[in-house]
Formats: C-alpha cells, sequence, structure tokens
C-alpha cells in the first residue's frame, strides 16, 4: 500500500501556520505533545506515547559469544520493527527507508553514546557474554518516531533486569528470575534525542513534529542529548534542506533543557513503576488499556480534523457527548454486573479550547472501560455456573 | 546468508554423523591415481555394481507424473531418481522482463535428503549454478519465437542423487518439454562421463564422480554433456577437472554415442505418452 | 579517552598533521568510458571510486518519476577488502542504505533536478579503501563525478569532518582517531552560501563544544571545496587544449 | 468441511489429542462431537470435577490508533494484545482473488522475529477470519490485518481472536457474525481451569484447547488442541467454553454499546 | 511457486547494447579481420598493476580495453572444513559494482557475480592448481582462508579473462605471514604470528589457471570478444587453461549450441592461446617485480 499523498493546500496550510509562529494542534514551535510512559509486568518492556505516536520496546537478553574485537564486552543489539498496523505503507518484516533511518539513529544515540556499560555484561573474557537485544515496535505513526523509539528503547533498558549469573570456576550458573534477583543494567547516563521539523529555507524549527508537519518540513534535525548538556548524536537530513550554523546552535540549546526535563520524567516513571511493583497486584499494560480519556486534548482533535475530516461527520453530531457520564450497566439477568467508568476529566480541558472551524467535524474518542469484577488474577473473578446455560 | 524463518532450523552445530565414520583422512588423500582406479575397477574392467566401463546405467522414463503440471516426466537412472514439472507457457509475470522472445525459467532443486549431506530447503548455490546451466541447455532446444512475451517454467526436483544429476535433468526436461507440447528443435540428451588416467567410466556414479581432491595432477576429470541427437548439436558442455584437449576430444565421442543410443528410448516413451493421450481422448469424444 | 596519543604535546596529530591540517587530496576526473561521468578521489588513505549515469528514463518502476523534477538515485558501497577486517557484504546492510539516502537528499539539493522532469540521474560510490571520513570523501567524489558528467548543479557540494581532542578541535579525520573514541561531526556544505545541507555527529561532547567544533568543520568545507575547484579548472583546461589540438 | 489431523492416536482409556482442526464451514458442536466420537469407539466416560470455571477481566479500548481502520486494544486478565485492520485496501496482483478479499495476516511477536509459531497462529487467525468476515462483497481487494502481542498472560491465541474480532468491528468491515475464543486448560491433576493465566500455563499442564464460537448458534469456528487427555474431558472442556464464550459476546456488546452510546443514552 | 525471477534469468548485461544491421553483418562475416583492427586470436591491450589495495595482503588492478577489475586478496585464519581437516582453502567472492552499469544496482549483478564466482572456484580445484595443504596451519584446527574478492568496476566484454587474470595476479603477490606453532603447553597449542610484517611467504601460482573465452560467431570462433561481438554470438566456451596447457574446466556459455567438432577445435585453440597468455602474464609480473618499488599509478592516470 502506498501511503495516501498529501495535498498542496494541506502543506501550505502547515507552511503557512508555522511562518506565523502557530501550529495546527495548537501548540507553540518549541513545545511538545504530552508524553506518556507505561511500563509491561514483564521486566524490560516499555510503552510510549508521544501524543498519537505510539511506539512498544522490550529488551530480552541471550548469552552469546563476544565479538573477537571486543572480548571483554557484552552487546546491545537494536532492532525496529514497522509492520503495517503504525501506517499503511509499512511492510511487515521489511523496513523502508524511513525505518532504517529510525533504527540509525536509534543506534547512534543508544549504543554509539555507550550509555550501557557493556564491560560489566561480559561473563567469561571471549567466551560467554549477554547480548542485550531491544525490539521496538511502532504501533501508530503520528510523526516523530525517532523521538518516540529512542525514549522507549531507553525506558526498556532502564526498566529491564537481566538474570543473576554465578561462576562455579568455568561454569556459569545462569539463576532463574525467582530464584535469586534480576539484575538492572548500568545506565551510564540517559541519552534521549529530540526532534524538530525545519520550515522556510532552515530559518523555523518546530519541536516534535506531527505526521503533517514531517511531510510538509523542508528537512529535519535530531539532537541526541543526555541530562549533561552532551551531544550523542546530531543529524540534519531531508531533501533540499539548508540551514545556517546558528540556527543549529539554537535548537540545541533549546532541546538540551528539554532533554533534562525528559530524563527527569523518565526516572519518575521508573520510580512509580517500582513502586506499584513493590505493592504487588502489578497488572502492567493492562493498566493503560482505555487509557485516560485525557488524551482527548486539543492535539488529538486538530490530527483528526486534518486527517479524516469527512469519515467522522456522523459520529460527532453533539458536543456535550464528549464527556460520557458515569454510568452502571446492570446486566438482566442479574449475574454479570458490568461496571463501567467514564472519565470525565477531559470536558474542562476542552471547554477552554478554542474549538477549530468547523467545530463539528472534530473527532472524539469514545473510551469504554468496561471491568468485569476486579482485575487480579489470583481470584477467579465471576463464576459460570449452570444458571448461565 | 538469509535465515530461513518458515521452518524450524535444526542446530547450527550439527553434522553428519558419516563423518565420524572409521575412515583414514591421511590415506584418502594421498590416494594416487593409479590406486583410485583400482579402488573404482577389478581387474577384469568390472566396475562395483557390475558395469562394463562404457556402460551406463538402466535407464526408466515416464511421462504424466505430476498431474498439476501442464507436462512432466520422472527419470531413474541406476538409483539418481529425480523429476521435472514443466508449467506453462503462460505470461510473464513482471512486467518488467519484457521480452519479444518466450523466456525459460528454470529451477533445479535437490530435495534435502536428496545427497548424503542434508541440504538445505532454500536454492544454494550450486544449485542456483545448475538451474543456470539447465537454462543455457534447453534455450537452445526450446523454440522459443514459438511463445512472445510468455514464460515456460521448469522444475526439477531430485529425489536421490547417486551421481550424474545434471544429465539425468536435462533427459529429463527435455521430456517433460515435450510432453508438455512445447515446440522444440529436438530433444536434449544428457550424458555423463569420468575420466580416469588409462579408462573412462560412462555414467558415473556418485562414488565415481570426480571429487576436487589433492594429488590427482594427472588426467582425472569429470564431462556432462547435453546433446541433441537429431541435430547433431552441444547444447550443454560442463568439464571439471584436469584434461588435455586430445582426451576430452576422446570424451565427447564415447558420450554423444551413447546420446544417440538413448535417443531412440526417449522417443519410444514419447511415442507411448501421445498415444495415451489420443487414446484419452477417444475416449472423451466417445463419451459426448 | 586517549586523548594524549591522538594529540601530541607539541600540538601534533598521530600522523604528523596539524590540528587544522588536511589529508592530501588527489583526484582524477573521466576514469570510466561507459559512466556519463565518473571520478577518483582519494583523501589521504581514503579512496573512493564514483560514477554517474544520467539524466536518463526512469528505470525499473515508473512510479518512482517525479513529475517536476529529476529523481536522484545513489548507492553506497563499500568493497569487502577496503578494511582491515573483511567485510562480508559491500552493500545492503543499514549503514550503507543509511549513508546511501544521505546523499541522496545531498544531491537531490545541490543538482537542479527542475531542469529533468521524470528522469532519473544515478550516483554510485564504491569505496576502495576506508581510512576514515568515507561519507565525506564519497559526497566529494561524487561532486567531481556530476560535474565530469555536466550535470547542472545549484553550487558545488563539499564535505568535511572535524573531531575534538583535549578540546581542540581536528579536521579531516582519519580512522584512527574516529575509531580512537573520539567524536566525528560530518558536515556538508555549499560553499558559496555557506549553508549546511547535511550534518551527523556521532559520539559525545559537551554542547558548548558545538560552536567550535561545527566552524571547524565548515572551514575544511571551503578548504577542500577551494582544492577541488582547482582539479576542475585543471581538468577542464586539459580537455579544452585536446578539443582544440584535434 | 475441511480438517487437518496432525496426529491422531485412540488408546483403550485415554483419546490422545494432539491436533489442529480448522473448520472452513461452520458446523455444530454437537456434529462435532459425533465427529469425534466416531472416530474413538469404546472410551470410558470420566465424571470430572471442573474447578476453576472463570474468566479473567475483559477491558478495551477502540479506535486507540489514529492511522487504522480499525484498531483496538484488548487485553484478558494480564495477556495485553493489540490488532488493527486496514481495508479493504488494494490487493498486490499476486494476492488479488477474483471472487473475494484477500485476509492477510501479521502475528508481532514481542521480542525477536516472527518465526514458525507466529505463522502457525497466523494460519488459524486467517482462517478464523476468512469465515467471519464477508469476503465476497469485496472481491479482489485486500484486508490487512495486524496483531501485536504486548504482555503475556498465558492466552495469546484467544485474546489474539478476540482482538481481531474486536477491530474487524471498530473498522465497519461487513461481518457474517463474531467470534469469540476461550482458552482453557487440563492441569496436571486433571482439573479444567478456564482461561489460565501465565503461571497456570508455566506449572505445566496435560492439555491445553483453544476453541472459537460464533456469535449466532454458539456454534464451533475453530478448535485448537495439544496434549494428551481422555475424550470426556476434551468433551466437557469445549462445552465449558462454549459457556464461557457467552460472557465475550456480552463484553463485545457492552464495546460497541460503549462506542455508539450517545444513541442509547 | 516462490521462485525469485532474477535469480533464474541470465545476465542481461548485454542487452543494451544497440548494433545496426551492418554492424552485425561486419561481425558475423568479417574475415580474419575485426572492428577494432584484430585478428580473431589477439586480445587487446591490458593494464596491470599490483599492490594497489593496503588494506589487503594481495591485490591486482587489472584493465583489458574497458573491462576494468580490482582483485583483493585477504589472508585470515579459521578452522579448516571438516571433511577437509589438511588443507586450507580459497574463498572467491564476486561483486559487480553499480559503477559498471546501472543494471547491478543492489543486487542486479549478484546471478552474473555467481556465475563468475562458481566457474572460478572449478577451475581452481582441482589438484595441481594451487596446494592448498600449503595452507594448512595446525592439523584439523587451523587453516589460512584466502578471500579473493573480486570487484568489477567496468564491463567492456571478456569479464571472465579479465577476472581470471586480475585473480591470479593478485594471489602471485599474496603475502602470507609466517606463523610458528608454539609449544604444546597443556593440550592448548599456541599459534605465533611471527613479528617481522616481511617475514612471509608466497603461494606458487605457476600452474593458476586463466580462463580463455571463445565465442562462436558465424562459422568461425574468437578471443577476448567486446560487446558488440558478445551480442552478436549466441554461444562460446570458457576454458580455464593451467600454467602447465592443461585444461582444468571447460563450461558452454550462451543460450547457443555447438557442433561437437567445433567444440573440440576451440578447446584445443583455447589451450593453446592459455598457455601463452599464463606465460606472459608470469613474465610481466616478475618484470613488475624485480623493477622494485615504484610509484602506484592505480586510477590517477
Amino acid at each position: 500500500m502506498k501511503e495516501t499523498p498529501l495535498s498542496i493546500c494541506e502543506k501550505q496550510c502547515v507552511i503557512q501556520a508555522v511562518k506565523e509562529g502557530q501550529r495546527v494542534d495548537g501548540r507553540s514551535l518549541a513545545e511538545q505533545r504530552k508524553t506518556c510512559i507505561t511500563f509491561g509486568t514483564e521486566w524490560g518492556c516499555c510503552q510510549v506515547l508521544l501524543g498519537n505516536t505510539r511506539v512498544m520496546a522490550q529488551v530480552s537478553c541471550t548469552i552469546q559469544v563476544p565479538k573477537s574485537s571486543r572480548a571483554n564486552e557484552g552487546m546491545l543489539f537494536i532492532n525496529v520493527e514497522m509492520s503495517t498496523m503504525a501506517a499503511e505503507h509499512f511492510e511487515a518484516g521489511r523496513l523502508g527507508q524511513q525505518g532504517i533511518e529510525v533504527n540509525r539513529l536509534v543506534e547512534r544515540c543508544i549504543k554509539d553514546s555507550r550509555c550501557i556499560d557493556l564491560e560489566s555484561l561480559c561473563i567469561l573474557v571471549e567466551e560467554q557474554a549477554w547480548e542485550i537485544r531491544v525490539d521496538i515496535h511502532v504501533l501508530n505513526h503520528e510523526g516523530n518516531l525517532i523521538d518516540a523509539a529512542t525514549l522507549a528503547a531507553l525506558g526498556a533498558l532502564c526498566h529491564f533486569r537481566r538474570p543473576d549469573v554465578t561462576l562455579d570456576g568455568r561454569e556459569v550458573i545462569v539463576h532463574q528470575l525467582d530464584e535469586r534477583d534480576p539484575v538492572p543494567l548500568t545506565i551510564l547516563h540517559y541519552p534521549l534525542t529530540l526532534s524538530f521539523a525545519l520550515f522556510d529555507q532552515g530559518k523555523i524549527y518546530a519541536l516534535d513534529p506531527t505526521n503533517l508537519e514531517e511531510r510538509s518540513a523542508d528537512g529535519k534535525l535530531v539532537l541526541g542529548l543526555n541530562a549533561y548538556r552532551e551531544l550523542c548524536t546530531l543529524q540534519i537530513s531531508g531533501d533540499g534542506v539548508f540551514i545556517r550554523k546558528e540556527a543549529v546552535l539554537s535548537c540545541a540549546n533549546v532541546a538540551a533543557s528539554r532533554a533534562v526535563e525528559m530524563v527527569e520524567m523518565l526516572k519518575k516513571c521508573l520510580a512509580a513503576d517500582a513502586a506499584e511493583r513493590i505493592k504487588g497486584k502489578y497488572d502492567g499494560l493492562v493498566s493503560s488499556v482505555a487509557l485516560e480519556a485525557e488524551r482527548i486534548t486539543t492535539q488529538s482533535q486538530a490530527t483528526a480534523y486534518f486527517k479524516t475530516p469527512v469519515h467522522n461527520l456522523e459520529e460527532n453530531a453533539d458536543e456535550e457527548s464528549l464527556s460520557v457520564p458515569k454510568t452502571k450497566l446492570v446486566k438482566d439477568q442479574g449475574i454479570v454486573t458490568l461496571e463501567t467508568k467514564s472519565d470525565v476529566s477531559s470536558s474542562e480541558s476542552d471547554i477552554e479550547m478554542e474549538p477549530l472551524p468547523p467545530a463539528s467535524v472534530v473527532k472524539k474518542r469514545v473510551y469504554e472501560e468496561i471491568d468485569i469484577g476486579n482485575d487480579s488474577e489470583e481470584e477467579p473473578v465471576m463464576l459460570i455456573t449452570k444458571e448461565l446455560t | 546468508m538469509p535465515v530461513d524463518s518458515r521452518r524450524l532450523q535444526g542446530p547450527e552445530s550439527a553434522f553428519s554423523y558419516t563423518l565420524l565414520e572409521k575412515k583414514d583422512a591421511n590415506a584418502e588423500e594421498s590416494i594416487l591415481s593409479a590406486d583410485l582406479q583400482k579402488m573404482l575397477i577389478d581387474s577384469n574392467h568390472v566396475r562395483k555394481d557390475k558395469r562394463k566401463p562404457t556402460d551406463a546405467r538402466p535407464l526408466f522414463l515416464r511421462t504424466g507424473i505430476i498431474s498439476q503440471a501442464k507436462g512432466s516426466a520422472y527419470i531413474e537412472q541406476g538409483n539418481t531418481k529425480l523429476v521435472c514439472g514443466v508449467y506453462g507457457p503462460r505470461e510473464v509475470q513482471k512486467k518488467s522482463d519484457f521480452r519479444l522472445n518466450g523466456q525459460l525459467f528454470c529451477e533445479f532443486k535437490f530435495a534435502p535428503f536428496s545427497c548424503q549431506k542434508r541440504r538445505s530447503h532454500q536454492q544454494d548455490n550450486e544449485e542456483l549454478v545448475l538451474s543456470g546451466l539447465l537454462r543455457e541447455a534447453l534455450e537452445a532446444a526450446v523454440c522459443l519465437h514459438h511463445f512472445p512475451k510468455a514464460q515456460v517454467e521448469v522444475n526439477i526436483m531430485v529425489i536421490e542423487n547417486d551421481g550424474s544429476p545434471l544429465a539425468a535433468a536435462l533427459t529429463c526436461a527435455s521430456l517433460a518439454l515435450a510432453s508438455a507440447s512445447i515446440p522444440m528443435y529436438d530433444l536434449v540428451i544428457g550424458a555423463a562421463v569420468r575420466q580416469l588416467p588409462k579408462l573412462l567410466l560412462l555414467d558415473p556414479t556418485k562414488d565415481e564422480e570426480w571429487q576436487p581432491k589433492l594429488n590427482h595432477d594427472e588426467n582425472n576429470s569429470n564431462l556432462t554433456v547435453g546433446f541433441m541427437p537429431s541435430m547433431q548439436q552441444i547444447c550443454a558442455y560442463v568439464h571439471e577437472g584436469v584434461s588435455n584437449p586430445e582426451e576430452l576430444e576422446q570424451m565427447l565421442k564415447i558420450v554423444t554415442e551413447y546420446c544417440l543410443k538413448v535417443q531412440p528410448v526417449v522417443q519410444l516413451c514419447l511415442k507411448e505418452t501421445v498415444e495415451k493421450m489420443l487414446a484419452s481422448e477417444g475416449e472423451n469424444n466417445d463419451a459426448e | 579517552m586517549s586523548g594524549t596519543e591522538l594529540l601530541s604535546d607539541q600540538g601534533l596529530r598521530i600522523d604528523g598533521r596539524k590540528p587544522n591540517e588536511l589529508r592530501r587530496i588527489r583526484c582524477s576526473l573521466g576514469i570510466f568510458a561507459q559512466a556519463d561521468g565518473s571520478a577518483y578521489l582519494e583523501q589521504g588513505n581514503t579512496k573512493v571510486l564514483a560514477a554517474v549515469y544520467g539524466p536518463h528514463e526512469i528505470r525499473g518502476s515508473k512510479s518512482k518519476a517525479l513529475h517536476d523534477k529529476a529523481f536522484v538515485n545513489c548507492q553506497y558501497s563499500t568493497a569487502t577488502f577496503s578494511m582491515g577486517e573483511r567485510k562480508r557484504r559491500p552493500r545492503g546492510d543499514r549503514k550503507s542504505t543509511e549513508m546511501s539516502t544521505h546523499l541522496e537528499e545531498t544531491f537531490a539539493a545541490a543538482i537542479r533536478t527542475e531542469l529533468y522532469p521524470r528522469s532519473q540521474i544515478d550516483i554510485f560510490v564504491e569505496v576502495l579503501q576506508a581510512d576514515g571520513g568515507n561519507y565525506t570523501t564519497c559526497v566529494n567524489a561524487a561532486m567531481m563525478a556530476l560535474v565530469d558528467a555536466g550535470v547542472p548543479l545549484k553550487d558545488t557540494v563539499v564535505s568535511c569532518t572535524a573531531s575534538l581532542v583535549k578540546d581542540t578541535p581536528l579536521v579531516d579525520v582519519n580512522h584512527v582517531e574516529q575509531s580512537g573514541g573520539s567524536p566525528e561531526l560530518v558536515v556538508s556544505i555549499l560553499p558559496h552560501s555557506g549553508e549546511i545541507v547535511y550534518m551527523s555527529l556521532t559520539q559525545r561532547f559537551h554542547i558548548d563544544h558545538l560552536s567550535k567544533v561545527l566552524d571547524t568543520a565548515i572551514k575544511g568545507c571551503k578548504d577542500i571545496g577551494v582544492i577541488l575547484k582547482e582539479i576542475m579548472k585543471g581538468h577542464l583546461t586539459k580537455l579544452d587544449t585536446s578539443l582544440q589540438a584535434s | 468441511m475441511v480438517t487437518n489431523f496432525a496426529c491422531l492416536q485412540t488408546t483403550l482409556h485415554n483419546f490422545v489429542l494432539f491436533f489442529t482442526i480448522t473448520f472452513l464451514v461452520q458446523f455444530k458442536t454437537h456434529s462435532y462431537l459425533c465427529f469425534i466420537k466416531i472416530l474413538k469407539s469404546s472410551v470410558t466416560l470420566f465424571t470430572m470435577e471442573t474447578e476453576q470455571k472463570s474468566i479473567r477481566a475483559l477491558k478495551c479500548e477502540q479506535s486507540v490508533l489514529s492511522r487504522a481502520d480499525g484498531s483496538v486494544m484488548f487485553s484478558q486478565g494480564n495477556t495485553v494484545v493489540m490488532a488493527s485492520v486496514y481495508g479493504p485496501l488494494e490487493a498486490k496482483i499476486q494476492k488479488e482473488l477474483s471472487d473475494r478479499m484477500y485476509v492477510e495476516v501479521n502475528y508481532k511477536p514481542k521480542t525477536g522475529m516472527p518465526g514458525v509459531a507466529e505463522r502457525g497462529k497466523e494460519k488459524l487467525i486467517k482462517t478464523t477470519c476468512n469465515h467471519i468476515i464477508l469476503t465476497n462483497l469485496h472481491p479482489r481487494t485486500a484486508v490487512c490485518i495486524t496483531i501485536q502481542e504486548m504482555q503475556d498472560g498465558g492466552t495469546l491465541l484467544s485474546a489474539s481472536i478476540n482482538a481481531v474480532c474486536l477491530a474487524l468491528l471498530d473498522s465497519g468491515l461487513p461481518l457474517q457474525c463474531l467470534v469469540a475464543a476461550v482458552t482453557c486448560l487440563v492441569d496436571k491433576k486433571d482439573k479444567i481451569i478456564l482461561d489460565p493465566c501465565i503461571r497456570t500455563v508455566k506449572e505445566g499442564y496435560k492439555a491445553m484447547f483453544t476453541f472459537a464460537f460464533d456469535s449466532q448458534k454458539y456454534n464451533l469456528i475453530l478448535s485448537h488442541c495439544e496434549g494428551q487427555v481422555p475424550y470426556q474431558l476434551f468433551q466437557e472442556a469445549m462445552e465449558l467454553c462454549q459457556k464461557a464464550s457467552h460472557i465475550i459476546f456480552d463484553f463485545y456488546r457492552q464495546a460497541v454499546l460503549r462506542k455508539f452510546s450517545k444513541e442509547l443514552l | 511457486m516462490s521462485i525469485a525471477p532474477q535469480l533464474l534469468r541470465g545476465p542481461s548485461l548485454m542487452a543494451e547494447i544497440l548494433l545496426s544491421e551492418a554492424e552485425k553483418a561486419f561481425i558475423h562475416h568479417g574475415d580474419d579481420l575485426r572492428c577494432d583492427g584484430r585478428t580473431r586470436l589477439d586480445y587487446r591491450p591490458i593494464i596491470l598493476e599490483t599492490g594497489l589495495v593496503s588494506n589487503a595482503s594481495g591485490s591486482s588492478r587489472l584493465r583489458l580495453a574497458n573491462s576494468d577489475v580490482l582483485v583483493g586478496v585477504k589472508v585470515e585464519l579459521a578452522s579448516p572444513l571438516s571433511e577437509k581437516p589438511l588443507e586450507g582453502r580459497l574463498e572467491f567472492f564476486v561483486d559487480c559494482s553499480a559503477n559498471a552499469t546501472p543494471e547491478f544496482e543492489g543486487r542486479g549483478g549478484e546471478d552474473l557475480a555467481n556465475e563468475i564466482c562458481r566457474f572460478l572456484q572449478m577451475s581452481y580445484m582441482s589438484g595441481d592448481t594451487i596446494n592448498l595443504s600449503e595452507l594448512s596451519v595446525l592439523a584439523g584446527q587451523q587453516c589460512w582462508v584466502l578471500y579473493v574478492d573480486i570487484l568489477i568496476l567496468e564491463c567492456g566484454g571478456n569479464l571472465y579473462d579479465t577476472v581470471s587474470l586480475a585473480v591470479k595476479s593478485a594471489l602471485y603477490t599474496t603475502q602470507i605471514p609466517s606463523i610458528k606453532v608454539a609449544t604444546m603447553d597443556g593440550d592448548q597449542p599456541e599459534l605465533e604470528l611471527s613479528e617481522d610484517p616481511y617475514d612471509t611467504k608466497r603461494l606458487n601460482t605457476q600452474n593458476v589457471p586463466c580462463l580463455v573465452t571463445l565465442m562462436k560467431i558465424g562459422n568461425h570462433y574468437l578471443v577476448d570478444p567486446t560487446p558488440e561481438e558478445e551480442c552478436c554470438s549466441s554461444s562460446g566456451v570458457v576454458v580455464a587453461v593451467s600454467g602447465s596447457k592443461k585444461i582444468t574446466a571447460v563450461r558452454k556459455i550462451g543460450s547457443g549450441s555447438l557442433h561437437p567438432e567445433s567444440l573440440v577445435s576451440m578447446l584445443k585453440t583455447a589451450s593453446e592461446v592459455g598457455a601463452v597468455v599464463n606465460k606472459i602474464l608470469m613474465k610481466k609480473l616478475l618484470e613488475e617485480e624485480t623493477a622494485g618499488k615504484t610509484q602506484k599509478v592505480g586510477f590517477m592516470r
């Protein structure tokens, strides 16, 4: 499948807006979309939402023979997977040019900046070492895959715990997770990427571009930074992009301060996750299903507006239904009780927002969170008794 | 090498148990060609399978064994067994491959169990080259201008390899093409010969085939030829090993003579095929 | 970091150059008969061959054709024997594909593609010997091949690397300096306007140094630009005299 | 009806199950059982205590992905999968079918490349989809279904099928019926555990079954079995799963209800 | 059926050349005089230079008219094949650079490369070409592997011959480091590489075969065909001829067929031509070696 081509008026609208210092989703030029990081039950699973862009990373490890050129180091392998799920023009099992670009940038940001202490992954010199593999799955492509992918990869690496090993002479004993506490990776610094879309011959730059902005821009500036304001990677690319040195420097400064905030946030999320785990009854990604209705924010409406205006016409006749009132549905049989919660918190933010013309075509989402009893898997939740049939 | 993700793979470090068989590697390497000759043939000039040097193995041919194919054939040459299926002519699938003449696509495949060492499901380098040789040979025999813009596919599957697979494949493929009613100038008959310093062995088995080994500097080689008997033309010629031009001439003579002997056998098989076809058509007509 | 080894106390680099000194550049144009344009370029021990075919009709699927400009197609390939360790595949790996993409983007910016709508220009580069700065040498060689082919350009593109050792920026990094753990900044510019068309960085350094290193790289680019322009001129006068002679 | 038996054995007391059956034509559970009964003639009947007869919490979020035509993030207990549907699309020439839609299913594991196991799952899901989608309404087109494993809670196959069904519902492709898949296993003490969690699966089991039923008459669409148990247990497990499928269908109803709630409230 | 069509198609390299009827007629019916003034058994001028690639243990660049080939030989230690524990091995790899023709872009040149590669392997397999047991370091455990990497930079006809001459020259210059097996320390033998970079040994390449391509055009056959001539011919033979005039491999190329008699006569001619080519090449290589270190010209011409 080919990607739906971008119409000239869409492109011009974006460019014009940017020139006036505005963006189609209402952000300012140096503003990022809302970022949300969640972790799975397994070690080393991290899902990142950057606006509507959704990326999941999973870290796994195996014992391998180290490379002869680096006999006392473990290995890090980064693999980006893009399937049709993320966008219609991606093909499962085959990375296109875009995929390779993302893969290489993540590799350069995380692997080449040596943020993981690979020497600590060596078990026996020249014989055995851990190979850490990061699989990054792009689930939804709404622009700025690179930032989302690096954040997810870094989050997953921070979250990951490998089984402990001990040496008995030259024999390696791998301890199962329940036998001995697993060991986290040694992270030396936290590198992240921040991307700018470049417009108007490199004079205007917009942080965290959406897909629409990426496709209308001249090119892209990707900066890899850590919390110590160190540059880890940098790339300017795009068909016919020109940029002056001054612009690069000012982007770098903006990005450096952002990177500090992002690393803070990631650390907070990691700490929150650890606290949850201690409490027990941890269900990982389940809680991110039907993620808060907060996500109906200004941006998502705007992107939706640009994406499929006609498709959503009937669906959104009235504005109030944006916030679904709290309801409790009780099944007639009296056996199955379905509780339905709905988050109303979003409605406030919506009211404050300047409605985009035409307001009626704003796409909104309805979230269902239909719980049957509580979420624990320990106890049987609901019994199917004979009466059911 | 791309990883085959469609099949369960065996452990990488596995190897054939036959390598562990008791044999003195040093001894084998240093066998002189004269001794080698003694190993392959006894003092009465009789080979291990009771053949004379210039005898070929018994040949068995049959057509129409793949019901889905336009034409097919099966050949048994001693223990070398292979099947050929012919599909087409049909439209060329890739439009950029457009050519005014018809095109031949050949695939030569050894079944995983056909050789002593297990072969992979994916085509390896040797199979690719054999496919190319087969294609070049058949292109000379098939009237490609009769089906412009179309393609014919020839698939060879070797079920058991006991020497001279390419020779058998050539005969089998031409028979299959003929049974698929693809216009041809002539049948292609394949034949192979093994050269030992003072002796030529026609239609060598796996053990008799030439193997790249040290110290066989004397005249020692293997030749496979595809011959079109009626046209007196050679459409395939592959020689490996060390020989003089004069010896090659001698080898070629033996091989072409053999091909002339095989020709009527293949013709007979083809005749039976046509008769059977006519008979079944007649039955159909009667039924109507 | 092995800074002490890479830069001696006398301020000389491992191969005896000064920090702001380029490696020797040698170049010859028109070395192939069949290509429309070709060039061979040496920057120190890094040796690259480039060939240009086109502008010609789109090859393969017609869907690649652009209605308003030429489609620039590049391939970056490395000879298997070009490095110390043997490379298993000359191309098709992710790094090579990435390089190809960047070459395409750079030359799409430099070539006056709007003159050849619905056509294609092929640029193939082959690294014969790799000794650091492979990508920059490829850009420069490809540019010379384009000049040899007579493809109209908006401006020449030149590329150069820079690094930072002991807070001293180094220009035109070789393989030892690159693999010694020091950062490498690759910059491609249009020398007339000084605008950056491509830039990439591996390894880390503090953001405060960026300005300094970037300046060094841009200076390096401009110097290379001057040298290449001389070579171009020499080639053209030679062509001119040979034409007049005949 | 087409059935594939990988392996089928009958012993005196034990009915050995190690096979995968895919029905291309839907038929009644009853007749399926008859069919199996014919295959095994003498089986002593077991009366089993079936203990855990529960299904874990179901949760879903439809239209999670902005680009797909239909998408869902679905959780069943701790199992989380995401499914997306793109279609009807223009089919590739090689894949084009003149009389119906081509269904492409991609199952993506969390780590590593998809291998043989994933292809097996793809095949099962594909045949199920072929059955429930009214493919003949869109000839010469394709639909692309992608399933991403996100968290393994023990029942990935059944969760995937349920997620695909929800995603198809979300995409608005015309369907013949809905499908609900339920997994159960027989543990070492011959107890049937419905919708097992990952810990139970890892503890080991005698057999694991996944059944899928349609929404109209709760007939069997898919049956995937591994392991060896007496026939009686198999029958019981299937009946249990059939009952459990009602909950999933109820859940679907609620999900759709939520999606179009404004019209009802 | 999952046949990748590009793998089954022959090299379509020469499809681009357009020839007029008159040109074709000249090539077909011309007397013992070819378009470029040669007779049927003449080669075009050859430029050969060795030792151009500093990262390789042996290298050569050979240009035969417009056919340009660069060969690098890398020497590496590896474990021998389980079926041949006492031998080292040669691994050929041919890469058709897209510089030669855009057709070779991506994997376009792979089938041609495979064909050349396989034929080289075939012709080097016979016992008297290279003594592979010389490459054994530690029986059954370590051996030298010579990676012969061939880079085809331009195609101006007669690739087989060009490649084989370049490979032979590269092998001639290949330096294999001296290695010593140190005293058995327990059961673990230690390999000791010589400190002196000039302490190397060379292979005996006297008998390494050269390939001779003979193309059949009309009623004649000729050596060293130009692309135009290749285009006019439907068949020919490639013959590997060792230094001792022996034939080590033959294969028919092209989609045409040959009469047995003409085939035999082609083989005889090929062995004569091959012997001469071999002799001249060895002489020139020796000359270059004895001339000592001169400035490498390479591509700077």
